[in-house]
């Protein structure tokens, strides 16, 4: 198939999927809230089985409505962004087929009724996430990447299939609506069933969201293209994590320690990831650890019970993180797919849209005033320390993690833009028009995005319930704006000026250094504890179980008749003397008988 | 008196018989143990005699100490009569052990065991007056008439026999290898 | 002498050739042996014969007789063919049934 | 109808001995119309079956031996009618895939034919008896098919199968013998009735014993671990074509033997035992995959794979409800489309690359990109991935296991450990599919071609199916789900009769 057809089939498809949710939003606008709680709609029955049937059906809701708009929207950005980017790939069609099953199974995910459609869009999106990594086959590093990432997601996988098996046995269906129903009624807070559930759900949440312990692959998965990384690996499939946890808020109000336990694991992600991310070369891999760390952040909203500031912060994340892969992917583009950031510098002149729509993106990353991610970041900030659930330790940790986040972003901004270009046989350049317009679309999203804050609480509330009221505290807020602007300060005394002081801090902190840029050993860890052994275990039940094991043994069980069979066979000397004794033996024996009985 | 002679006569003859046979076994050499074996031959024909049957034991004379013992008298002298070396071995001792076992589990049933008469089909007098050989020849050639035919085609397939085996030299045997 | 003196002797005469054909290694001697057997069933035949006036028994007699004859001719006959072709005469060593 | 189906192969085979030996397009002609031939008046079956009938349909039944009522007896259900199927299917794909064989390929087909005959005859056979004599079939055109036309040490894998195999089966003859002689016992009517028998009340002793007999032939023919140790010697010296109806079609008959025989006759064994064997199958289905992890030839690898799958097979059985059995008879039909796929494509790259070590592979992908596709749909359903079809199965497994009233108090570890399987799954199947088609490699051969029409065809309906057993199974589980709910309450019938203090019916 042509390229350009292809690439168009592509985008009008996705485009086709944003309009109709456009088309949903506008139905739903119309509707009174009361009314907007949910309607299923049954496709066909997939399975009936002695008690228990599935129908394929879909749920249409605020929140899956909002999440369409988010994952079309962007995706259909990202789409057309692609048609330029990959242009030249050989493989330009397969790309878009894998993007497309990625959308499908994106929507199949946000769609589901129940949670066997859940887990299949679930597993689906693993799947597309899988395929992209990997789009560039001959690449070893990103074969190894693609395996990693689908591995981990399997195993979030297995964890949500038993959590659907939990649910099933105690709810005897697996209805989202049912079940919430039935737990609302049935169980009591914090009990052993709700713990279960939520537990075993967040496994898989986990590994989709990439947060600890089951982060490793998705810095690896910037091994895909750079569309790939913004659309999958940002902006949509793992923040379905949050999606679930936000979608069964029901059961995860039902389990308080649960949430807590997902705000702390967030805001560690968080301010883990951060700190990965401050001297990281790889501008993707910054950019990717940056995304952790935020769904960190996204996490801790929902862990302490503000799932529509959760939910709000995925929005503007997804189009400011969108922004910043699109960004980076024309920069990468342009220095004709370099990737480090210490051969880059003094992009601002050759690149001057790219540049400003870079600066937009990281300006709402870092939580710069009047940009998107303000708005968001700071009603999470604010909550978790004047909200229900909220405790000064996140309140700490998110600050600082928010200074760290202004802090590497804008070290990734000064090395790529500030300065002289130092890989001199690059000739940078501003990309075409389906190249930049997708990342002006977006960078005007990033900043204006901030305003639909209310918006989005009002819409989502009929899910949600009544958003809590945003705290003033001016104070926090102080505090916490000033940290992201201490953050950018210290990146331009670090890195616009000379280079001693930087290598004198370098120096200074040479053993944290060390660990931040070998991220913690996790990934050496996981090799030694887990990779390893395994392979081990493997070849060693090959080797002692099965050859000289249960084989063995039955091969004994042969090789024993047979020496018996030997050992009788030697009976059969070949001499007739021998013979006649035994004659003359039987003889015996047989007048025993004869006489005796 | 006569019936003492005769018993006496009869243990005597059997006695020597059964010597006779332990000296076919235990002498190392060929020549001596067919010599000893033709005694055992005549001792047991003087016992079929004594047992009234005389017809078979002129046949066993002439067949038996005769025929076969001449035969076997060539075969030794065309070999060679080699001495054999008698020693004790595990194998000889199983054999003596079966071999007494046998002998007491036989004598056993001799003794013990009660012995059902049959009916004779020839009553006494009949065969003081007609002699043994004429009964014999009356009994084979009606009754058993069918065996004897048998027992003729068995001699005969056996003379082929041998003039096959002696015909047709035969390559030496190769052992078989494992 | 009655029926106890023939089995008692057979048996014996039997035994010594069995016990003879166990222990002795030169073929011609097992030879004998059977030959000693055989004819310690034909003495049990023969005084059974008299003892309960039949012919039957002296009938079998001679049907051993010829087998036996037979068998001595074609056994001594083999014998002869395997000395020729192994000009040895020790039966332990002619093991080629062996298992 | 059924006779046909079971009788044109048969005949075939015979018949094929008949043609000349030099002329191998007739002994073509012959073979694939006969295996065609049985699958088209198979499907006829499966259009005229009626799902919503739970009993025996189809049935012919005539006396074969009138001194012991020995009946030739067949009849599908709901069970049975579907394995049929994948039987006629799998033997036209198999015949297809020898038929380029050049070393006396008459007799090879010939076995073939008998070889899928045997596994027909122990779908249809509704006699205990016939069940035998098709079960027996079965083992030896195996035996040669291993023997002469396998591959490395062959006639020592062909030796333990049919070793291993005969001691189930003949200890099976004891049980088959037994229970009629106790129905007997109880009626005064010898009769070697499946159907009858089931309804026989035996003592919960000589229940156990006849149950591990029964068991152990199926068990060995599955294989539950630990008695697969002829598995992965076989399927490595088995030539593909019969290895495509050895994994697909032979070893369901085990599990399907467990469901027809075991289950309804025992009912207190299998309350008693199914806990030990349940985990006999779990262990086997960890065992299985963390061995197939370490394996670098492709064949030993879906073997073991094998392995790890059928142990799922036998686990659903033993969770004894209605989702862990339907679960399991799909699975058995998702692994015989599944794994013959698997060896089908391990026998292409064979035969393109003439090696089947993981290590020999790298970057096929690049020269052959319609293998790589269908490559790897069938390695992403033979991992369980949702929306194809080894997800569903393995989904209704896991959750009869999870709901069983009968493993309660083990279901949870079984699952975890199905769980952990299904993890090494990926990571044995990525290790496989990546292996051989991804990354770069510079030492291709030049010729090296993609998959031509005839591979394309032989893989097409398999692809096909597994996208609509994933997408809509409830057609499948529709024909199922009457015939397991009998078979279900059969047995609560056998039970209460039990309390009452047994007798016969």
């Amino acid at each position: 198939m042509p390229h350009r057809r292809a690439g168009l089939i592509a985008c009008g498809a996705v485009g086709g999927a944003f309009a109709f949710s456009l088309y949903a939003l506008s139905q739903m606008m119309f509707l009174e809230a009361e009314q907007r709680a949910g309607h299923v709609l049954t496709l066909y029955t997939w399975i009936t089985s002695e008690t228990f049937t599935l129908n394929l059906s879909i749920l249409i809701d605020p929140l899956s409505v909002f999440m369409f708009l988010i994952v079309t929207g962007v995706g259909f950005l990202i789409h057309v962004y692609s048609l330029s980017y990959m242009e030249g790939d050989p493989e330009f069609p397969r790309f878009f087929a894998y993007l497309n099953l990625f959308i499908f199974s994106m929507l199949v995910l946000i769609a589901a009724a129940d949670f066997f459609f859940l887990i299949v869009g679930w597993a689906l999106v693993g799947l597309a996430s899988y395929l992209l990594i990997g789009f560039w086959r001959e690449k070893t590093s990103a074969v190894l990447a693609a395996r990693k990432a689908f591995v981990m997601n399997v195993i979030g996988d297995v964890g949500m299939v038993i959590a659907a098996f939990v649910i099933f046995s105690h709810f005897g269906t697996l209805n989202y609506l049912d079940v919430f129903a039935a737990a609302k009624a049935n169980l009591r807070p914090n009990d052993d069933v709700a713990l279960l559930i939520t537990l075993l759900l967040l496994v898989g949440a986990f590994a989709k969201s990439a947060q600890l312990p089951l982060h490793t692959w998705l810095p690896d998965a910037m091994e895909g293209p750079t569309p790939v990384s913004a659309l999958i690996h940002a902006a949509t499939m793992v923040t379905a994590g949050v999606y679930l946890v936000a979608r069964c808020h029901v059961l995860y109000e039902l389990a308080p320690y649960t949430m807590y336990f997902i705000a702390g694991v967030g805001v560690i992600t968080a301010v883990f990831a951060g700190s990965m991310a401050l001297v990281q070369y790889d501008i993707k891999r910054v950019i990717a650890y940056s995304t952790m760390s935020q769904l960190g952040y996204m996490f801790l909203a929902v862990g302490i019970g503000v799932f529509s500031a959760g939910m709000f912060h995925l929005m503007t994340h997804a189009f400011f993180k969108a922004l910043l892969f699109l960004s980076a992917g024309s920069v990468i583009h342009a220095l004709n797919g370099e990737q480090d950031l210490r051969r880059m510098g003094g992009l601002r002149k050759s690149m001057p849209l790219t540049h400003l729509t870079f600066l937009i993106g990281s300006l709402a990353l870092a939580g710069f005033p009047l940009t998107s991610g303000f708005y968001s970041k700071e009603a999470i900030i604010l909550s978790s320390y004047h909200g229900e659930m909220g405790n000064i330790f996140f309140w700490a940790i998110a600050v600082l993690t928010a200074g760290m986040t202004a802090f590497y972003i804008f070290r990734v901004y000064f090395y790529t833009f500030n300065g002289t270009l130092r890989s001199p046989e690059a000739h940078p350049h501003e990309g075409p028009l389906a190249l930049t317009a997708p990342l002006v679309a977006l960078a005007g999203l990033a900043l204006l995005a901030g305003g639909l804050g209310h918006w989005v609480d009002e819409f989502l509330a009929p899910v949600f319930g009544a958003a809590p009221v945003h705290p003033e505290d001016e104070l926090l807020e102080t505090i916490a704006v000033t940290a992201g602007v201490v953050g950018i300060a210290f990146a331009g005394i670090l890195y616009m000026t000379g280079r001693d002081r930087l290598e004198f801090v370098k120096q200074a902190l040479a053993p944290i250094y060390d660990l931040l840029y070998n991220k913690y050993y996790v990934d050496e860890i996981y090799d030694f504890l887990i990779v390893r052994p395994t392979k081990a275990i493997g070849a060693f039940l090959e080797e002692k179980a099965e050859r000289q094991g249960i084989d063995f043994a039955v091969d004994e069980v042969g090789a024993q008749i047979h020496g018996v069979s030997r050992g009788i066979g030697l009976w059969q000397s070949g001499k007739v003397r021998t013979y006649a004794l035994n004659m003359v033996a039987g003889l015996v024996v047989i007048l025993l008988f004869v006489v005796f009985l | 008196m006569f019936e003492i002679t005769y018993d006496l006569v009869v243990f005597i003859t059997g006695l020597m018989a059964v010597l006779a046979s332990l000296g076919v076994i235990l002498c190392s050499s060929p020549i001596y143990c067919a010599l000893y074996l033709i005694g055992h031959m005549i001792c047991l024909a003087l016992l079929f005699l004594l047992y009234h049957a005389e017809f078979v034991a002129a046949v066993q004379i002439i067949v038996y100490a005769g025929a076969v013992m001449i035969l076997f008298l060539f075969i030794i002298a065309l070999l060679g009569g080699r001495k054999e070396i008698q020693e004790a071995s595990f194998e000889r001792f199983m054999a003596l052990s079966f071999a007494g076992t046998l002998f007491g589990e036989l004598l056993l049933a001799a003794t013990v065991g009660p012995t059902k008469p049959i009916q004779g089909a020839v009553d006494a007098q009949v065969l003081a007056e007609v002699g043994s050989a004429k009964v014999v020849g009356l009994e084979l050639f009606s009754r058993h008439l069918v065996p004897f035919e048998l027992a003729s085609v068995l001699l005969l397939v056996a003379a082929v026999g041998i003039i096959c085996l002696a015909k047709f030299p035969s390559a030496p045997l190769k052992r078989r290898t494992r | 002498m009655g029926p106890n003196f023939v089995l008692i002797i057979s048996a014996t005469i039997f035994c010594i050739g069995a016990l003879g054909f166990m222990i002795r290694k030169n073929p011609l001697i097992m030879f004998m042996c059977v030959e000693l057997m055989l004819n310690s069933v034909n003495f049990l035949l023969i005084g059974y014969s008299d003892f309960l006036n039949s012919m039957d028994g002296q009938i079998f007699a001679l049907m051993i007789m010829a087998v036996a004859a037979a068998e001595v001719v074609v056994g001594l006959a083999i014998i002869l063919t395997i000395f020729r072709t192994r000009h040895d005469l020790n039966v332990d060593h002619i093991n080629v049934l062996k298992g | 109808m059924l006779s046909l189906i079971v009788f044109i192969p048969l005949v075939a085979a015979l018949g094929l001995l008949f043609v000349d030996r030099n002329n191998p397009a007739v002994a073509r002609a012959v073979a694939l119309g006969a295996a065609s031939l049985s699958f088209l008046i198979s499907l006829g079956v499966l259009v005229w079956f009626k799902e919503a009938d739970p009993g025996m349909q189809f049935t012919e039944s005539f006396l074969w031996v009138k001194l012991l009522n020995i009946r030739y007896q067949v009849g599908v259900d709901g069970i049975s009618v579907l394995l049929l199927v994948l039987t006629t299917f799998l033997s036209v794909i198999a015949i297809f895939f020898s038929l380029d064989r050049k070393d006396n390929l008459r007799d090879f087909l010939a076995l073939m034919l008998a070889l899928e005959a045997g596994t027909l005859g122990v779908f249809v056979a509704l006699d205990t008896i016939l069940f035998y004599v098709f079960w027996e079939l079965m083992l030896i055109p195996t035996y040669f098919l291993i023997g002469i036309w396998g591959e490395g040490r062959r006639v020592y894998a062909t030796t333990k199968f049919v070793l291993y195999t005969l001691v189930g089966s003949l200890l099976m003859l004891v049980a088959i013998v037994s229970i009629s002689v106790a129905h007997y016992n109880a009626t005064h009517e010898l009769t070697f009735d499946i159907q009858t028998l089931v309804h026989t009340h035996i003592d919960p002793v000589s229940q156990l014993w006849m149950f591990l007999f029964f068991f152990l032939a199926f068990a060995i023919k599955v294989p539950v671990f630990p008695l697969h140790s002829w598995l992965p010697h076989t399927y490595v010296a088995c030539p593909i074509p019969a290895l495509v109806l050895l994994t697909g079609a032979m070893s369901k008959t085990g599990a399907y033997g467990i469901i027809r025989f075991c289950l309804p006759m025992f009912p207190d064994a299998v309350e008693s035992l199914a806990v030990a064997i349940g985990c006999a199958a779990a262990g086997g289905i960890v065992y299985g995959a963390w061995i197939a992890v370490a394996q670098k030839d492709l064949k030993a690898l879906v073997a073991y794979s094998s392995i790890s799958h059928l142990g799922f097979i036998v686990l659903g059985i033993f969770a004894h409800n209605g989702q862990g059995i339907e679960g399991s008879v799909l699975q058995m039909i998702n692994h015989g489309i599944i794994a013959s796929a698997l060896f089908l494509i391990v026998g292409i790259l064979e035969k393109r690359m003439g090696t089947r070590n993981l290590k020999d592979f790298r970057g096929l992908g690049t020269a052959m990109p319609v293998l790589y596709g269908m490559f790897m749909l069938i390695t992403l359903a033979a991992l369980g991935l949702p929306g194809l079809n080894g997800f569903v199965g393995e989904f209704l497994i896991l959750m009869g296991v999870w709901t069983s009233a009968m493993l309660s108090d083990m279901s949870t570890i079984f699952v975890l450990m199905a769980g952990l399987a299904i993890v090494f799954a990926s990571i044995y199947m990525l290790y496989m599919f990546q292996g051989a088609m991804q990354e770069k490699n510079d030492k291709l051969p030049a010729h090296l071609t993609d998959i031509n029409r005839g591979e394309f065809g032989l893989l097409l309906p398999a692809c096909l199916l597994i996208v609509f057993i994933g997408l809509y199974p409830k057609p499948f589980i529709d024909r199922v789900s009457p015939s397991v709910d009998r078979l279900l309450t059969i047995e609560k019938t056998v039970n209460l009769d039990a309390g009452h203090g047994g007798g016969h019916h």
